[in-house]
């Protein structure tokens, strides 16, 4: 008897049998609603109703401005082929990358994996602009191109084949991680029922492997695409200059005009695409049983020898992290010492006057700062709240708890210049509360806005994965419903906190959409400063801020090995001694 | 005696506006400003964001585009200001009714690549301008405030006229998205002639960079950066003296270092710019600009 | 005896599903009783409205002497407040505690001081030879070793009423069948009232007291082992229980509390079975056989008459019998002996029947099983 | 008869542990062999290195004439290109795929045209009697039809030899019960060699032609059912199959080939055994006994001289029969009778013994079981 229902908690009772704690959940919800209401419904609202107003009534105008446009058209269709396509070669990177690292016996996993997932670390925008500097017309590896054939290189950094390329090199670890993942949890028996069925190893990927861990490459898919649909820096730098426009960058072109209903409409559209995309991929997924082979228990993984391939295996897997992941950060690094951008690599043009510029700037100082406190803030009262929300929703099947959970989602679809005009809208000159605007207070809120799904996600996922019974069983074994949560819920929910914590903490750390909107003096952030040094031309300055984000979040990474390990330590000693 | 802290919006260069404050600071200790430096487009979004919330956290705002005071000024949120200054300052660089003064003024000309462009080669007209081909470049109207105006001064203009535009596209002439790109392209040699800042040209060959600023005999674009005072300013008084000192010798004087054309008649201009009387400005109406903007960026927008 | 725990008129239903339907029984101080049925019939819900991790929409649930739910009142105790022991047949033993502490939380919940919840760990480490495996974590146990662990948790607290579901179905046979005698030991140690939860009959047997068998929500009977196997109260019950074989037959005679019956490929086999109530009706019914109940002989022995003829289709060994299938006409049966007998696959043999059940539709046409 | 396949040898280990150690045997054709042991004991690691799935360090494999493996050459087909099925215990029915194509899919990629796919597949389904499931999903299969398309998923392919893994372990009692049957028949059906890995004895014992018993990695003894039940090569074969209980015992006397013992609490008790080698060295043993072969009778009826006197410590019911676990002196004796005996816990009983294996240490102290 292996596939059990495992039987749900209904909530149909009458109201007078409802116990003490159904009423606590119900406060939970209601406190939840509250925070939910306030952090995302109401600067969603602030927004949203304009782009249902013009000149003070209330008219569908901006919309059919919107869709009336051919430009807007073309805007949309180029969004959606574009990010399609960016999505399709993330989907084929992350995948692959996923696959050698999980599945052969290529050497030096660790460093794979962490090389792999660096990306992540580097602002959208920086590396379009690192891009721009290594294949850009007068870029690093167009020169090398030249010396060695003698001719223009045959691609084009400046088209939408460009943003394609830049979006995918910087979107596909969603789908590593979430491929990965699968794959190591994946039961190898199915691969294996399929060699002993007379199947070679490529047919074996092609029609076992990755049909069953479709869910998964579905999911990093969604993320990607979604991803890419909200990216403005990436079509900003590359696309202009092929007169190539996607939704954001005409977003940001409203803003600009301003024409904030029009901006808002747009945005609708966005949201509308996310959302179309999100029922498609749930559609794709098919019903659950069908993959039900992700299981927990630990599978030992079907591990393919290479043998004679290996040494190319790995060569082609480092030239290609080299080539897209260490590349662009090679390119930052080298923008942040030389004496101006483009200069030519001799010595006399190497300093280190940008770093001392930046760091001279008090406001710059303040921003490190700021992002210091505003990145660990915002992630633990997201992870918090969010594990709360998914407790409501997993394990206590609070009904409402998983519209509140859809609902937190939503501003992740939005361009962060739409969430960081919501900020202002809703918090300039409220219509309850304090004055957020102008203080730390409103970058708190921004972020929590925009980062709230990643939460979500991972404290969702950790807790489907923890069955019922453990609680049942300290239930039954006399703890109340709190107590349970507090010594058996929380410490196996840990893991999954602290991968969304860690998510968070990387993305919030250098946001720049959001923040470069709804900073003040005193609320500088990292992100902040360094799009100010790169807009008014200090190119270097900016370089050089975003290279000393760079061993922050490689400490932060080290620090969770370090907690994970001691985590263990803790265990092994405690194991030692009975008592404690 | 005014005191207390000004809330100063500012699009203007960061090395230009805090020696201004430090100086200005020194000399009124009893006031505080808080600056809200920002990209000219940033600031826009920001500060229209804030009109429709209802309330205009700014005290003073010293942005790039013209366009926008103009805007403000017929939305009723800036406040009138007689200054002690007026008068040093010509009037086509102040507003009629008092509303805004020009802190600063900039020009748009020819920034070009010294290692690419030869001293006999350097264009000296617009149409020599478009002889460059792709390796010419422009920041788009269309997100830089700087090059909006220059398409509208240059529509107005009856010799070069939209018609420029349709030939730069013939020509094959660049347009990226702002200042910061051209700027970067025309460093790095990406780029060989720009429509260029003269400051941002200056200050980048004074980094090293091998670039350098000419003025085209057949117009250049003098572009005012408005200066106003807001008329629900919490402070007014000190925001008042605050705009006055920026107004002022001393305050013009910083500038004049950074390379920057004072406003004053009665400051010299940074050495090596030829003075204001020298440069060849194109005409351009910001009132007709205000009316006939979005049909322009429409039109922009289809050659584009 | 005090009933420690007493169901009265319990229905569950989640939607259209009547999963529990009105299901009433009572579990006496020191005893064993099992709940035994087919994958959803309803067990694991009557256990849970037990423990309080359902409610119920019908009738009420006492507690040594306690109401702890009654619909009609709508009272219904939180499990903690439950004097319950539980285990799960996951066992759910908690990953991030090691043994001591899984088994001392629910001591520790109840506010215990240190050393009385070290002493009474230690107690139950030891009643289950585990003394030593207190500072282990649970990944480092085998599966039998967790089962214990979940077992040693709920006595711990030494409940008024120990609750397994399937605690043993996760388990190989060897390993199932020592800890079944286990359990059984401790409930005598510690003569603790347990309700049983199973699906494997043979299991059910062999550790109750008392047995209930459900089907689809319904409790069909509620006996002693004996009772169950030996006198099913329905037909679904006889099914469930042990292993039967059908042979169609016909009914000849009804005398006193005996039937003769004639059955066999070609009627030629015949048996006089005891009766012990109602009038089998005469003419075609059904001749429910157990493996042990079935007497084989070779054919080149003798062929009586009253014997049926068969051949042998399938033998197994099972070490200390075999186990036959045998075609009797279009049948086959099971027949189980001793292994001192073996007959070889194909060969012809004499089948006669030593106890039966016979099974024929009353007048409403419902089916009825008498029994010998 | 030809072997089908050979084992010479085979060793394989995983760093220290050698989880296959030396070990050979042949299944010739038609062949139904059973490897056994306790967990970890190396069979899915032996059926494995079959498979090709896992590579040994030493020993050859031999398939239907052909060598598949020999670490001494490096010969190592991959298991795409050894002609066999084989069935997972976690059945690995590819949930993304209906039946139909389960089963055609190792058809589809050896290039069949799809008339014949289709064809074979409906011959297939229609052996395992699911002829109208094709189109379903597994997910919408119960645990038996999904083991049965995992088994006709191997058979497809018309494999020279059928490698089993366990496939019986996760179903529930009821069904594996008829699962084992229809497995057995299918064989019969189609006469294909199975080498077929459980822990269950009883699986074992009833399925088999052939048993290997395995042990850490050692094969202990190959036999058929009745050799390795009836006379086990070995102490731990005589422990792992079937169930024994031991009490110390004195060997007596030793005669040609019968040997007297003395046992029971005083020993009191007396048996003849036939013993079939070596000599018992006088002095104290152990004597082993399986619960069929004890006779206990209560001790009002008659205490004879050469028999023991118990108590019943504890009886469990098993609807065929009762098993009692009777204390005799310091030791525990199970005890198997008729459902027809049934004896009172706590009851005095007489016990004698009819068959019993002596395990004594020869002059190397190495245990030995001298069977009867
Ligand atoms: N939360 C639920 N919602 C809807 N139906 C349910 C729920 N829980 C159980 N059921 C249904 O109630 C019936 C009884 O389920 P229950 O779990 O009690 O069966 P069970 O006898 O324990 O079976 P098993 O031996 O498989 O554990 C089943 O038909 C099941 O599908
Ligand atoms: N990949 C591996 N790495 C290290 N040790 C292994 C590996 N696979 C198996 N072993 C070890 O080899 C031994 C034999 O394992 P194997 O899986 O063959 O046992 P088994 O007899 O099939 O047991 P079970 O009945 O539990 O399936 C065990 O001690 C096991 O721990
Ligand atoms: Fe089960
Ligand atoms: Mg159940
Ligand atoms: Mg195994």
């Amino acid at each position: 008897m292996s596939q059990r229902i495992t039987p749900q908690h209904k909530v149909s009772e009458p109201p007078a049998l409802l116990r003490w704690w159904l009423d606590y959940r119900r406060v939970m919800l209601l406190l939840l609603t509250l925070f939910i209401a306030i952090t995302i419904v109401y600067p969603l609202y602030q927004v949203f109703w304009r782009s249902l107003m013009v000149d003070g009534e209330w008219s569908l105008a901006n919309y059919s401005a919107v869709f009336l446009r051919p430009s807007n058209y073309m805007a949309l269709w180029n969004t959606l082929w574009v990010s399609v396509l960016a999505t399709g070669l993330a989907v084929l990177i992350g995948t692959l990358a996923a696959f050698v690292v999980q599945r052969t016996d290529v050497p030096h996993k660790a460093l794979l994996s962490v090389l792999l997932v660096l990306p992540f670390a580097i602002p959208p925008l920086f590396s379009a602009i690192g891009w721009v500097q290594l294949a850009g017309p007068v870029g690093l590896f167009t020169q090398w191109w030249r010396e060695l054939f003698g001719a223009p290189p045959p691609w084009n950094i400046y088209s939408p084949g460009g943003i394609i390329f830049v979006l995918a090199v910087t979107n596909y670890p969603f789908v590593f991680i979430t491929v990965a993942g699968a794959l190591a949890r994946m039961d190898s028996s199915l691969e294996e029922a399929a060699r002993t069925s007379g199947v070679g190893p490529l047919r074996i990927m092609k029609d076992i492997t990755l049909p069953l861990v479709r869910p998964a490459i579905l999911g990093g898919a969604l993320l990607a695409f979604v991803s890419s649909i909200d990216n403005f820096g990436i079509p900003a730098v590359l696309g202009m200059r092929a007169q190539f426009y996607v939704l954001t960058t005409r977003i940001y072109e409203a803003l600009t005009i301003p024409n904030m209903p029009l901006a808002t409409a747009m945005s609708v559209l966005l949201v509308l695409v996310a959302i179309v995309c999100l029922v498609a991929f749930r559609r794709l997924e098919g019903s659950r049983g069908q993959y039900a082979v992700i299981s927990g228990k630990s599978v030992t993984p079907n591990v393919i020898r290479l043998g004679k391939a290996r040494p190319w295996v790995l060569a082609a897997l480092y030239l290609t992290l080299v080539v897209i992941v260490l590349m662009p950060v090679f390119a930052l690094v080298l923008t942040s010492l030389l004496r101006f951008w483009g200069a030519d690599l001799s010595a006399d043009n190497f300093t280190l006057r940008h770093y001392i510029a930046v760091l001279n700037q008090s406001g710059a100082r303040r921003g490190i700062i700021n992002s210091l406190i505003l990145a660990p803030a915002a992630a633990t009262i997201i992870v918090i709240v969010s594990a709360m929300i998914a407790y409501l929703n997993v394990k206590a099947r609070q009904r409402g708890a998983g519209l509140l959970d859809g609902i937190a989602t939503v501003p992740f679809a939005l361009p962060g210049s739409v969430i960081g005009v919501s900020m202002i809208l809703a918090w300039s000159n409220p219509a309850f509360g304090p004055t957020l605007y102008g203080t730390l207070w409103i970058l708190l809120a921004g972020y929590i806005m925009r980062y709230m799904a990643f939460g979500l996600q991972s404290t969702r996922s950790t807790l489907q994965q923890i069955h019922d019974s453990l609680e049942e069983a300290a239930w039954t074994s006399g703890a109340s419903r709190l107590r349970t949560i507090r010594d058996i819920t929380l410490p196996l929910l840990r893991p999954g906190m602290l991968a969304g914590w860690v998510l968070i903490f990387i993305s919030a750390f250098n946001e720049l959409t959001v923040s470069v909107l709804i900073w003040t003096t005193g609320a500088e952030t990292i992100g902040v400063w360094i799009f100010l040094m790169q807009d008014s031309g200090f190119t270097g300055r900016a370089a050089a801020l975003a290279v000393l984000t760079l061993p922050v979040i490689l400490l932060l990474y080290l620090f969770t090995q370090w907690l994970t390990k001691l985590e263990a330590r803790r265990r092994e000693r405690r194991a030692g001694k009975p008592d404690a | 005696e005014p005191s207390g802290t000004v809330t100063f919006y500012s699009s203007m260069q960061l090395d230009v506006v805090e020696p201004i404050i430090e100086a200005f600071e020194e000399r009124h200790p009893e006031i505080e400003i808080d600056l809200l430096y920002s990209g000219s487009v940033e600031l826009e979004q920001r500060i229209f964001s804030e009109i429709e919330a209802g309330r205009l956290r700014a005290d003073v705002i010293w942005a790039a585009n013209p366009a926008l005071f103009l805007n403000l000024k017929e939305q009723g949120w800036l406040a009138a200001h007689d200054s002690e200054h007026k008068h040093a300052i010509p009037e086509d660089l102040r507003d009629e009714d008092d509303m805004f003064f020009a802190g600063r003024v900039h020009h748009m000309g020819i920034g070009y690549n010294t290692n690419m462009v030869s001293e006999d080669e350097v264009p000296r007209t617009w149409e020599a301008f478009l002889e460059w081909g792709p390796q010419a470049a422009s920041a788009s109207p269309l997100h830089s405030g700087t090059n909006f105006n220059m398409l509208g001064a240059f529509t107005q203009n009856d010799e070069l006229g939209f018609e420029w535009y349709e030939r730069a596209r013939e020509a094959g002439m660049q347009v990226v998205r702002g200042t910061g790109d051209v700027t970067r392209g025309v460093v790095s040699g990406e780029f060989a002639v720009i429509k260029g800042i003269d400051y941002i040209m200056a200050g980048q060959a004074a980094e090293g960079a091998p670039v350098a600023f000419s003025f085209p005999e057949d117009g250049v674009l003098a572009l005012p950066s408005p200066l106003a005072v807001t008329a629900e300013s919490e402070n007014d008084a000190a925001a008042r003296v605050f705009l006055d000192f920026i107004l002022s010798e001393e305050g013009q004087q910083v500038l004049v270092d950074k390379f920057f054309m004072p406003v004053r008649t009665d400051v010299e201009p940074p050495t090596g710019l030829p003075s204001g009387d020298a440069i060849n400005a194109l005409e351009i109406d910001y009132d007709w600009m205000a009316e006939n903007g979005d049909e322009l960026r429409e039109r922009f927008s289809e050659l584009y | 005896m005090t009933a420690i725990l007493t169901l009265d008129g319990l229905t569950k239903r989640y939607g259209q599903v009547t999963a529990v339907d009105n299901v009433s029984l009572s579990i006496d101080a020191n005893e064993f009783f099992s709940l035994i049925g087919p994958s959803g019939c309803g067990k694991t819900t009557t256990l849970r409205s037990v423990a309080g991790l359902e409610s119920a929409q019908q009738g009420c649930i006492q507690m040594a002497g306690r109401t702890v739910f009654d619909a009609a009142t709508r009272r219904d105790l939180p499990p903690n407040k439950r004097p319950i022991g539980m285990v799960f047949q996951s066992y759910a033993v908690w990953p991030h505690m090691n043994i001591y502490e899984n088994i001392g939380y629910p001591l520790k919940v109840r506010g215990l001081p240190r050393d009385a919840i070290k002493a009474r760990v230690q107690r139950v480490l030891d009643m289950l030879g585990m003394g030593n495996l207190g500072a282990r974590m649970p990944s480092q146990l085998s599966g039998g070793q967790q089962q214990r662990v979940a077992l040693g948790r709920a006595l711990a607290i030494e409940p008024s009423l120990l609750l397994l579901d399937e605690p043993l179905s996760n388990l190989d046979a060897k390993l199932r069948e020592s800890m079944r005698a286990e359990l059984k030991q401790v409930q005598r140690d510690t003569g603790l009232p347990i309700l049983y939860v199973t699906h494997d009959q043979d299991e059910a047997l062999a550790m109750s007291d008392r047995i209930g068998v459900m089907s689809a929500g319904v409790l069909h009977q509620i006996g002693t082992p004996t009772e169950v196997y030996t006198r099913p109260a329905t037909r679904f019950v006889l099914d469930f229980i042990g292993t039967v074989s059908y042979l169609p037959c016909e009914v000849l005679k009804w005398e006193d509390e005996s039937v003769k019956i004639r059955w066999g490929e070609a009627g030629e086999a015949s048996a006089m079975l005891g009766v012990n109530q109602d009038t089998p009706k005469h003419g075609p019914a059904s001749l429910a056989v157990r493996p042990e109940h079935v007497l084989l002989t070779p054919v080149a022995d003798a062929i009586q008459p009253g014997l049926a003829r068969g051949r042998v289709k399938i033998r197994a060994y099972l070490g200390d019998a075999w186990e036959y299938h045998v075609r009797v006409g279009e049948c086959l049966i099971r027949v189980r002996t001793d292994s001192a007998q073996a007959l070889e696959e194909g060969s012809e043999v004499a089948v006669g029947v030593r106890q039966g059940y016979v099974v024929n539709a009353d007048d409403a046409g419902q089916e009825r099983v008498l029994f010998s």
